[in-house]
């Protein structure tokens, strides 16, 4: 199979460590960026809620990890899905750390949903089809990561067991919105329409500023930490290659 | 003018290390290769690269010729990988009958008796445990048999599906004299009529015909 | 004879693959009996642990057999693959020329006669037990019998990934159960609508689709596992 | 800044335990990120300097 450009690249080690270095640094600093002044401007300046009150400045967190949870499985798959065809080793160590920092994601896009609904419905935790398909997709995350470190023997092992990961991050590509709609449907059936945390609410202008400004930070920060986790992979599974000794004594 | 079944150009594989490195050889009609090696040389991780069923770390692989594809072939035949000093996996149902490990075998193989009715099929069975001398327990399950005889069960599969390689892993052990002596002349005949047998041993066998070495 | 030509029906070799399996299945008869015993120890469980009155059980009956066929189908699958591991019979299937979900599908479809079908007829007892309203089993049995289909191939995709792996057992239920949770909204969903006097057919036909879906598609993705588990073990 | 005061801004009506316990919680699981990433890359740098160059297994 004739393998796209872009793709070639990325199959070649140092130049995706050469360019990956170039970029980190401008990541950082603006995700490091972006996220202090969402955060600070959600916390301290924007106004209040007038049903909710304070509690729903959690949105500012709840809604940017909720976002970067489902599309870093996308990310998963993704790569699961080009190394499956294309086997590229680079996918496979993007694959683990996009599962890694993933699961992170989801467990903050949980924390903060239960958190939220203690001062909103009184209780820790509901079983709406959001918050519930979150967890759902925790597990999927876990099962990943599972797979990963249950082939951890030998190098092959460890590809075979990236293989697996891969396919089962594609099976859980085709069940994620079969399970979300079918959640939906059926909590919908007994529960009567409470607050929604978040929806088509008509938000504030002023509340709606930062919350975009997280989203974008938080995307950012995810493509530093893939970045630099998949760095840290490559350094550790390439660790006595003559290329990466060159680049790492330049520094 | 002679038929290269099998070629190997500097294949290597293994786990952390390296198990074997740059191995090539080839593999001829009417020859027979001998991959030599101590216990862990990495003689059964060689046949199942050959056979797809492991990955190589770098080299090629051709069969008739053509780069290997897993799972795209009933060229070759492969027996009793070691498990661990005592057992074998044959690729043999503990729980069915001879024959019916036998039959289970012709039907989810590619071979010359796919199309043939039950009855043909059942008298090339019977045919096949004569030679082998296992027509007594041919209706006994395979748990109930000895070690020696599962070996020969396992056997049975190379002449009931003449396929051109064959690849047995560690054929000579645990087989009895006389199972040493079946097995030498069924390689003697599949050799005369054009076939290859690739076979690995951790000892000298002495086959009285030209076998060439591979050493790990 | 060596230049014989070489045949291969995958008809035949699936009926092949069909009858041993059941061959198999049917000399070790208490394996059959297992998924059923766990069904009515876990079953008993629930009365003891919750002590309701029984229209406050009978309530809560489709949900908990449905929670219990899940962990019956999960565990029934786990051992699926591993003598075919262990035994060299699955490396032979690799070597063979027939497409490997040729192999899978005809395991599966044993698996769905020897495991499914007796816990759907052992459900209506089930459901007595728990004092669930009689208007509820056909439903029940149905609702068994076809998602059971879904749930032996998310079980079986899981027990492919996991097999070569040693400690499977909790790998296992992570992989599987997130993935069953369609299966079982709509099942037991499907069981109190017909209880509560409303035929379930679009329940049926959306568990139906899952059947189908999960026929179709991972019998490829258990295959691909499986030549992993070969590469791995 | 929305607030009167710093104490104000802690407080949040009552909220503040809540929205304070998801930032803080949000503020361990990123630098947890960061931090066992650098923790790691200069292990792995360490590896790199230690271990023998072998480019022979190269694919």
């Amino acid at each position: 199979m004739k393998v796209p450009q872009f793709i070639h690249l990325l199959g070649s080690p140092p130049w995706f460590y050469r360019i990956s270095g170039q970029l980190m640094p401008v990541l950082g600093l603006l995700a490091c960026a972006l996220l202090i002044v969402a955060w600070v401007w959600g916390l301290g300046f924007a106004p209040e809620d007038a049903k909710q009150g304070n509690s729903y400045r959690i949105i500012y967190l709840h809604v940017p990890t909720a976002v970067i949870a489902l599309a870093g499985y996308y990310v998963m798959a993704f790569t699961g899905l080009v190394y499956l065809v294309w086997r590229i080793q680079l996918m496979a160590l993007m694959l683990k750390s996009a599962a890694l920092i993933g699961a992170a994601m989801t467990f903050l896009a949980l924390f903060s949903g239960a958190v939220w609904g203690k001062p909103t419905w009184g209780t820790w935790w509901v079983w709406d089809a959001r918050i519930t398909s979150m967890l759902i997709l925790f597990f999927l995350y876990l099962g990943v990561l599972g797979i990963i470190n249950a082939f951890s023997g030998s190098k092959t092992s460890q590809q075979a067991g990236v293989k697996a990961a891969s396919i089962l991050a594609l099976v859980g590509t085709v069940n994620i919105p079969i399970i979300y709609k079918s959640v939906d449907w059926w909590f919908s059936l007994h529960q009567p329409a409470t607050l929604k945390l978040t929806g088509k609410s008509n938000i504030d202008g002023s509340m709606l500023t930062p919350l975009l400004i997280a989203i974008v930070g938080c995307y950012v920060f995810y493509a530093f930490m893939l970045l630099w986790r998949t760095r840290i992979e490559l350094q550790s599974s390439e660790h006595n290659k003559q290329w990466l000794r060159d680049a790492v004594s330049k520094k | 003018m002679s038929i290269t079944r099998l070629q190997v150009d500097r294949l290597s594989a293994g786990y952390e290390r390296p198990l074997f490195r740059d191995v090539s050889f080839s593999l001829e009609a009417q020859q027979v290769a001998h991959v030599m090696g101590g216990n862990g040389s990495g003689k059964t991780t060689l046949l199942n690269c050959l056979l797809g069923l492991f990955p190589a770390t770098s080299g090629d692989i051709y069969w008739n010729g053509f780069e290997l594809r897993a799972n795209a072939f009933d060229a070759a035949l492969y027996l009793g990988e070691q498990v661990n000093a005592q057992s074998y996996a044959l690729g043999l149902k503990n729980a069915l009958s001879v024959r019916e490990n036998l039959q289970l075998y012709l039907s989810t193989t590619a071979n010359a008796l796919q199309a043939a009715s039950q009855t043909v099929r059942q008298q090339r069975i019977d045919q096949v445990l004569e030679q082998l001398s296992l027509l007594a327990v041919a209706n006994k399950r395979c748990e109930q048999l000895s070690s020696g005889q599962q070996r020969r069960v396992s056997l049975s599969k190379l002449l009931l599906n003449p396929c051109a390689v064959w690849v047995l892993d560690e054929p000579f052990a645990a087989v009895d004299k006389q199972g040493v002596v079946l097995l030498e002349g069924l390689i003697s005949q599949h050799v005369e009529k054009g076939g290859s047998v690739l076979f690995t041993s951790h000892q000298d066998v002495s086959l009285g015909m030209s076998v060439r070495t591979v050493q790990l | 004879m060596i230049n014989a030509p070489m045949i291969f029906s995958i008809a035949a070799a699936f009926k092949a693959h069909v009858k041993a399996e059941s061959l198999l299945r049917w000399r070790h008869k208490s394996d059959i009996l297992q998924p059923l015993l766990f069904f009515v120890l876990v079953l008993s469980l629930f009365p003891i642990a919750i002590n309701a009155p029984s229209q406050e059980l009978a309530r809560l009956a489709p949900g908990i057999l449905w929670v219990i066929v899940l962990l019956a189908s999960l565990f029934s699958a786990e051992h699926l693959f591993r003598d075919d591991l262990g035994d060299g019979s699955l490396s032979a299937q690799l070597l063979s020329v027939q497409p490997l979900s040729v192999y899978v599908v005809a395991k599966l479809s044993v698996h769905v006669a020897f495991v499914v079908v007796p816990l759907a007829l052992a459900s209506p007892i089930m459901a007595l037990m728990l004092h669930m309203p009689g208007s509820g089993v056909p439903v029940l049995i149905l609702s068994v019998l076809i998602g059971g289909v879904s749930l032996s191939m998310i079980a079986a995709f899981g027990a492919a990934l996991t097999v070569s792996v040693h400690q499977r057992s909790m790998l296992l239920a992570l992989i599987t159960l997130p993935l069953y949770v369609p299966v079982l909204i709509f099942a037991s969903s499907a069981i109190q609508s017909n209880i509560d006097g409303t035929f379930p057919t679009m329940q049926l036909l959306i568990l139906m689709s899952f059947a189908l879906l999960s026929a179709a598609l991972l019998p490829w993705a258990i295959s691909a596992a499986l030549k992993l588990s070969v590469e791995n073990k | 800044m929305y607030f009167d005061s710093i104490q104000a801004l802690l407080h949040m009506d009552g909220h503040g335990p809540y929205v304070w316990a998801c930032y803080g919680m949000g503020a361990l699981v990123f630098l947890g990120l960061v931090l066992s990433a650098r923790a790691q890359s200069k292990r792995s740098i360490e590896m790199i300097c230690a271990s023998d160059v072998n480019d022979e297994d190269v694919q």
